[in-house]
């Protein structure tokens, strides 16, 4: 891959880092407050946009390099999986932001400063994880990233959300600390620790020491990617405000563990490595057991946000599903599911969001009737939901397709059984939630849609992720770029993983 | 040797005094020995059978058997002023610890510190 | 051994025996005044290894203003153990 | 301190079992020690490494290079003149430290003043001391001068000169000592204040001779470049002469200051540090 | 400049220390000014001497002309003008607090002008201590200046008063046996070789073959110089000395006080008597203490409420890992230890002089009463936030960089203590994390217990601490940062120095 070294990278991490300032700053006047993290927004979206032809093109923007550890930089790359995590992370940004405008005004939320210019920090460390061109830089985004979403999860400062938070930092600062080591010990054995498409750790060293950076490595990302047994954090940051829900499941920390595990199968370890070392199995395995078990227990969830952070969990783990069968068609289904589950999901939390915004209800049985007070909050629902289970003309269709022609490939049906079951049970927790709103009369005439600010995000996420699942391939070309990350890594791959190769 | 040993042992006697004994004061004591107890040490390893003390005499170019060996000499000077300050210090913070907490006595003297 | 080995030796034990009795008397006052006593025991031994500076120093020190001051801190503090 | 719980920090409970094993712990020390002793080259053996290595130069050159007979002195004010200037910076830090603790701040409560005049006040001691002050007063000069060729010099001329004051304060008492009737101030002529001025001078005398020799084109404390005759030894001598002065200062102040602040300190308005009175002098 | 800036260094703050004194003693005006330029002229000289020698290779000063081993020779290479560096930059901000910033109650009280001059010359005699120390070749010429360091700190520790005086008198009693052991240790050195140089010293010590007696200088050195850095479990004196010393001395003593003896302990054992078989063993010895302190102290700063106490239990478990580092002795090893000396004298300097100024406007030491002092000093408390972050080892913070060293350094060097200290090194993060962020939570999001003393009375709240200490809290995070970021350049000044230095030793002996 040929490489440009340019700043863009620099802008597009840097963006919303330097926004943060000037945030804090014009505390006393919201307007001007808002529209600093929108200028950020926009300009993160426009050095996303302006390095994709050069993705296209089969080459990768990279920043210089500043020379932090011996042999290991801090250094940001555009690689396609990078640029798409960084696109997708944009453009929801600044729905979540305009969002947010509505949301805190019409609850009248304390410390909106102190929100918005954490957010943009925090929408800044996602992007640093995006564009990571090694694990050094990795690691250092997502400690910041660690941090800066505390602040958001526990904004409401009571002492409950004080002990969500604290289970949200325990989880993800202890793992940060594996991460650590791990990382460490991965530069001692691979100087630079470089992300290389199919891994760069073959042969490093004996397998046992890589079974082991293995499981530590996965523990490290995963926790954040909420993999099953580590997702406990995930239900209780439930506290925080819905766009944060919403930043958190779509954007920045949930979907940063799952896009980091990613990188991990394919871009440390590679996925020959992963085989030979006996490893792919079980990570699907454990994939597996986690989308099951978080159905489970979503279908049990009667807390509205609650439920859809199992959905969260159980989703995120086709991704890892995707790493860990590792034939080219699985890995883009997997990358491309970070985009289609971002859009769905924030549409529905934007959507659960307007629900308490309007109400003030927070359970899924206290819904009733509210499908027709709200008719635009839950047609957007709706296509969200059905996005989810895998409906065709969805995002959710393109990316478990490929899912499960990428298993096949690989010989593993039981995957393709898999996806049917949780597509079965998605619908079995989602559609509840439309019948109780739609068909069950309701108790309160005088619910009506909330101000456009909470109709408007919502509405434009289920529209692009109509769009999306239409034509994969539009606008920012987001099915392109998980098909070149795919190809990229198989590339390096074995000749009996590279079958069905578009 | 017995020299030797006989540092060692007021050493050990200062360390343990030190650390040990209840009073402050006596404390000071102990760590006055302890550092009387390292001055001896050098003093004994300046010392030579047959030499005599390092001040030239008339006449003659000075032989190096003939003399004690001054450099210990020197380094113990500085230590006995070394010694002289930490006790003058230690006294000094005896007194005022003395006048707030009315006694001298480790024990009590941390019973009321709690 | 010769005969000065042997005063050296045995000045080396009195000073011994001076400096456990200063840390083992109930009387502060006593135990400075006996401190005073090992520093010019010292002061002596010291002269005794042709260390005439230091034997100097140590009289003057030991002997005289670290007993001063300790005897002047006994005064102030209260002379007896505490 | 605030609501902080007086907690001091741990170890310091259970003193039983530190006094076990520190009952244990030193005569292994002192037995350690006595291992390693048996090693060391034997006690007045004149092939010793210590007494072989460095000391010759000292002893057969002392002389010769720096002017000083007493090769103690040379080594102290020449060869490792650093060090004595190290010294006299320790003696100086432990007067400035009983200044800050003891004679500026408020005390709580009063201790009695060590003084003896009460006690053993007589005329005899009294006539005793006014024939002894002065002699040793000019002893501590003698010795300060004479260092170059007998045991003495700058540290223990400054000894005897702060005991010579210290003798008149144990003898006339803290109230008598003052020359100024009515003068609360219990000093003989030198006050708390004075020794400070004493001490600090002499230091910085020292570093300025240190820094005139670099001004001179040499190191630090190197004597020899100093423009004071065309013998290098003799230069040295003068040298080692005003850092032993300078000594003399240093160290004859401070043991002043100690005495007063050790003795006399925390009075109320026993001391006049901790006042708002200008300089005395 | 290379023949004078070395004397410059030793001379400037012991005259400073004298000359302040003499002139509050005699004048009436404050001494604020011909202080704080005095120490910002011994930096000065620190970082010509630091250029100097990044351009020119170490310098040897031979003071007094006397060339060693004869006379007392200075050697400053990479690793003592970072540390010269290191202290009187610390320095420079505990001096600006001392000088600005107002004292704490104990010490306010009958505060003179003779008085702060007094202290600010302790403090200048503290700084010319550590930096002889720090420049020093002759073994006893550290003696001599270790007591010069201690003498001032005990000064600067009782100057608070009260309890302060008893924390002072056990840090005497502690820190005196320590010189004590040190100095036997020099005579048993002395006794075998009759040498005071270091470099005399390494090239003649491998003809010693009095094993038991060179076991026994080893162990009384490392001992002594061990009370002094704090090693576990000879850290007694340290928890006490720094909750109790008053604010400005504390941000400085706590900061770099026991590191240089750290630093000794690298000078001698490391690279002096790293030959000798004892030293081997000691060294060893000392990466498993390291590691019982990294996490005993991290347990018992979880353990404690009071915000001081808290940041000292932190202080030796940072010493631990300084240790661990000194004890490996790898180039990585090294790195990571001056590295953590650099990040955690920035870190400790910043929160103490943060707690300190908190406590002296009355704010309290509990945690409790830390609750939203965020809201109310934003900046201030962003600085000692970015600290916290950097004990804990958040990128981009200098400790991130040094925690990585280390840790890289314990997977080099394998085996059970490599390991070890590897698991360690991440618990202590995590221990760190806990009590770290139990502070910051209540800074930041926890609503401000009513104070009824200020309620009742109405006066107004006041800055959270004096305006004064919140440029050194700042600049010190600042620092921090640049620290963290610029972590190369810093390394690849300081390594080569040291390890040509320890080759050249190692050449040397037969």
């Amino acid at each position: 891959m040929t490489e440009i070294v340019s700043l863009r990278p620099l802008l597009a991490v840097g963006a919303g880092l330097a926004a943060v300032l000037p945030i804090l700053l014009s505390g006393r006047r919201p307007a001007l407050r808002e529209g600093w993290t929108f200028l950020a927004g926009a300009v993160q979206l426009g050095a996303a946009l302006s390095m994709l032809p050069a993705a296209l093109a089969g080459a990768a923007h990279v920043s210089p390099a500043l020379p932090l550890l011996p042999g290991m930089p801090l250094q940001f790359r555009a690689d396609p999986l990078g640029l798409l995590f960084l696109t997708l992370s944009s453009i929801l940004w600044l729905a979540t932001s305009s969002y947010s405008v509505g949301y805190l005004r019409s609850l009248g939320l304390k410390h909106q400063t102190g929100y918005f210019a954490a957010f943009a920090a925090a929408v800044a460390a996602a992007a640093g994880v995006a564009l990571a061109a090694n694990l050094l830089t990795f690691l250092i985004a997502y400690e910041v990233l660690t941090l800066t979403t505390w602040p958001l999860v526990v904004h409401k400062r009571t002492s409950g959300v004080f002990g969500s938070g604290r289970s949200y930092l325990a989880y993800t600062l202890i793992a940060g600390q594996l991460l650590l080591g791990a990382v460490v010990w991965v530069g001692m054995l691979a100087p630079g620790a470089q992300f290389t498409p199919g891994g760069f750790l073959a042969g490093a060293a004996s397998d046992g020491v890589l079974r082991v950076l293995f499981v530590l490595l996965l523990v490290g990302v995963g926790s954040k990617a909420a993999v099953f047994p580590l997702h406990g954090w995930l239900p209780a940051a439930m506290v925080a405000p819905t766009p944060v829900s919403a930043l958190l499941h779509a954007v920045a920390v949930v979907k940063a563990g799952a896009f980091g595990v990613l990188r991990l199968t394919g871009w440390v370890f590679g996925p020959d490595l992963m085989h030979d070392l006996g490893l792919s199995l079980p990570l699907a395995l454990l994939a597996a057991g986690t989308i099951l078990m978080a159905s489970l227990r979503a279908l049990g969830e009667d807390h509205f946000k609650r439920r859809l952070a199992y959905s969260t969990v159980s989703q995120l783990s086709y991704i890892v599903l995707g790493g860990a069968i590792g034939t080219p068609l699985a890995l883009a289904g997997a990358a491309f599911h970070i985009v289609a589950h971002g859009f769905l999901k924030i549409t529905l939390f934007f959507c659960a969001g307007s629900v308490y915004a309007a109400t003030g209800r927070e359970h899924i049985s206290q819904l009733s009737g509210l499908g027709r007070a709200m008719p635009f909050t839950f047609a957007a629902f709706a296509v969200g939901a059905l996005g989810m289970a895998g409906m065709p003309l969805l995002p959710g269709f393109i990316s478990k397709w490929n899912l499960a022609l990428g298993a096949l490939d690989d010989h593993q049906v039981w995957v393709v059984a898999l996806l049917v079951v949780s597509g079965l049970l998605n619908l079995a927790y989602y559609l509840p939630i439309l019948r109780i709103a739609v068909f069950e009369p309701g108790d309160d005439r005088r619910v009506r849609e909330p101000s456009p600010w909470l109709v408007a995000p919502p509405v434009f996420a289920a529209l692009a992720a109509i769009v999306l699942g239409l034509a994969p391939d539009a606008g920012a070309r987001f099915w392109f770029l998980a098909e070149s990350a795919a190809r990229s890594v198989a590339e390096h791959a074995p000749e009996f993983l590279t079958g069905g190769l578009p | 040797m017995t020299t030797y040993a006989f540092a060692a042992a007021l050493f050990a006697l200062g360390i343990g005094g030190m650390a040990l004994l209840p009073n402050l004061l006596r404390k000071l004591l102990a760590m006055n020995v302890m550092q009387v107890a390292v001055i001896v040490f050098f003093v004994s390893l300046a010392f030579k059978d047959g030499a005599t003390v390092p001040i030239l005499g008339e006449g003659g170019t000075p032989q190096a058997a003939d003399f004690m060996n001054p450099l210990p000499h020197t380094l113990m000077l500085t230590a006995i002023v070394v010694a002289v300050s930490s006790t003058g210090l230690a006294l000094g913070l005896l007194v005022r610890i003395r006048s707030r907490f009315e006694t001298l006595n480790e024990r009590r003297l941390l019973d009321r510190l709690r | 051994m010769t005969e000065g080995h042997l005063v050296s030796i045995g000045l080396l034990a009195v000073m011994l025996i001076s400096a456990g009795c200063a840390l083992a008397v109930k009387d502060l006052l006593t135990a400075a005044a006996l401190f005073g006593v090992f520093s010019f025991l010292t002061a002596t031994w010291f002269a005794l290894m042709g260390a005439p500076d230091v034997a100097f120093t140590e009289a003057c020190v030991g002997g005289a203003l670290t007993t001063i001051l300790f005897v002047s801190t006994a005064f102030r503090t209260g002379r007896r153990f505490d | 301190m605030g609501s902080t719980p007086p907690r001091p920090a741990g170890g310091e409970r259970a003193p039983r079992l530190r006094r076990v094993l520190g009952a244990a712990a030193f005569p292994a020390l002192f037995l350690g020690l006595v291992v390693g002793m048996t090693e060391l080259p034997e006690f007045g053996d004149p092939a010793s490494p210590a007494s072989t290595h460095l000391s010759p130069r000292f002893i057969e050159e002392g002389a010769a290079e720096t002017g000083a007979a007493n090769m103690v002195t040379a080594v102290l004010a020449d060869y490792r003149g650093y060090d004595t200037l190290g010294e006299a910076a320790v003696i100086f830090a432990a007067g400035l430290g009983c200044l800050v603790i003891l004679a500026s701040g408020g005390a709580r409560r009063d201790l009695p003043v060590a003084g003896m005049s009460n006690r053993f006040g007589s005329i005899v001691l009294d006539a005793a001391t006014r024939t002894l002050v002065p002699v040793v007063l000019l002893f501590a000069v003698y010795v300060l001068i004479h260092g170059h060729y007998s045991p003495g010099g700058g540290f223990q001329g400054g000894v005897l000169f702060g005991s010579g004051l210290i003798m008149m304060r144990l003898v006339w008492g803290p109230a008598d000592a003052s020359p100024r009737p009515g003068s609360d101030v219990p000093t003989f002529g030198l006050s708390l204040r004075g020794s400070l001025v004493l001490a600090s001078v002499g230091i910085l005398a020292y570093v300025g001779i240190g820094l005139a020799a670099m001004a001179f084109g040499g190191e630090f404390l190197n004597y020899g470049t100093l423009p004071l005759g065309s013998d290098p030894a003799h230069v040295r001598e003068l040298a080692t002469l005003g850092i032993e002065a300078a000594v003399f200062l240093t160290v004859g102040g401070t043991v002043s200051l100690l005495f007063d602040t050790i003795s006399i300190g925390m009075r109320e308005n026993g001391v006049p540090l901790g006042s708002e009175r200008g300089p005395r002098e | 400049m290379r023949d004078v800036l070395p004397g410059l260094l030793v001379a400037l703050p012991l005259a400073g220390a004298a000359f302040l004194p003499l002139l509050a003693a005699l004048s009436r005006r404050t001494t604020r000014v011909p202080a704080l330029a005095l120490h910002v002229a011994i930096l000065a000289a620190a970082l010509a001497l630091f250029g100097s020698v990044a351009a020119g290779g170490p310098i040897r000063y031979a003071l007094g002309g006397w060339p060693g081993p004869w006379g007392i020779e200075l050697w400053l290479d990479g690793l003592s003008t970072l540390m010269a560096v290191l202290v009187s930059g610390m320095a420079c901000f505990a001096s600006f607090a001392q000088a600005f910033g107002s004292n704490e109650d104990g010490a306010a009280r009958g505060s003179t002008p003779l008085r702060e001059g007094l202290l600010r010359g302790a403090l200048l005699l503290l700084v010319a201590g550590l930096l002889g120390i720090v420049a020093t070749r002759d073994v006893f010429n550290l003696f001599v200046f270790l007591e010069i360091s201690s003498l001032a700190a005990y000064t600067l520790v009782a100057s608070g008063g009260g309890r302060s005086t008893v924390a002072a008198f056990r840090y005497l009693l502690a820190g005196t046996a320590a010189g004590s052991l040190y100095l036997f240790g020099v005579g048993f050195l002395y006794a075998l070789t009759g040498t005071l140089n270091m470099d005399d010293l390494a090239s003649r010590l491998p003809s010693v073959e009095a094993d038991a007696a060179l076991t026994v200088a080893v162990v009384l050195i490392a001992v002594g110089l061990s009370i002094k850095a704090a090693l576990f479990p000879l850290h007694g004196w340290l928890p006490d000395t720094y909750v109790y010393t008053p604010t400005p001395a504390a941000g400085f003593i706590a900061a770099v006080m026991a590191k240089v003896s750290a630093y000794a302990l690298l000078r001698l054992l490391g690279e002096v008597l790293a030959g000798t078989e004892a030293g081997a063993v000691v060294l060893e010895v000392m990466i498993w203490l390291g590691v019982a302190g990294v996490v005993a102290g991290g347990v018992l700063a979880v353990a404690q409420r009071a915000v001081t106490r808290m940041l000292a239990w932190s202080s030796i478990s940072a010493m631990g890992m300084i240790l661990i580092g000194v004890g490996m002795g790898s180039a990585l090893a090294i790195t990571g230890a001056l590295f953590h000396m650099a990040a955690h004298a920035l870190a400790k300097g910043c929160l103490f002089f943060g707690a300190g100024g908190v406590r002296a406007r009355g704010g309290g030491d509990d945690v409790e009463r830390w609750a939203g002092l965020g809201a109310r000093a934003p900046w201030t408390f962003a600085a000692l936030t970015v600290a916290a972050l950097s004990l804990i080892g958040i990128p981009p913070a200098a400790g991130f960089f040094s925690k990585y060293y280390l840790l890289s350094a314990s997977i080099a060097a394998g085996g059970p203590e490599g390991i070890a200290s590897f698991a360690a090194i991440i618990l202590s993060s995590l221990l760190a994390t806990v009590y770290f962020l139990r502070v910051l939570e209540a800074v930041w999001f926890r609503a401000p217990a009513e104070a009824p003393d200020r309620a009742s009375s109405g006066e107004p709240a006041g800055p959270v601490l004096p305006r004064p200490l919140a440029l050194p809290v700042v600049g010190l995070a600042v620092l921090i940062l640049l620290t963290g970021i610029f972590a190369r350049p810093f390394e690849r000044h300081v390594l080569p120095d040291w390890e040509t230095g320890t080759a050249r030793i190692a050449a040397e002996a037969p």
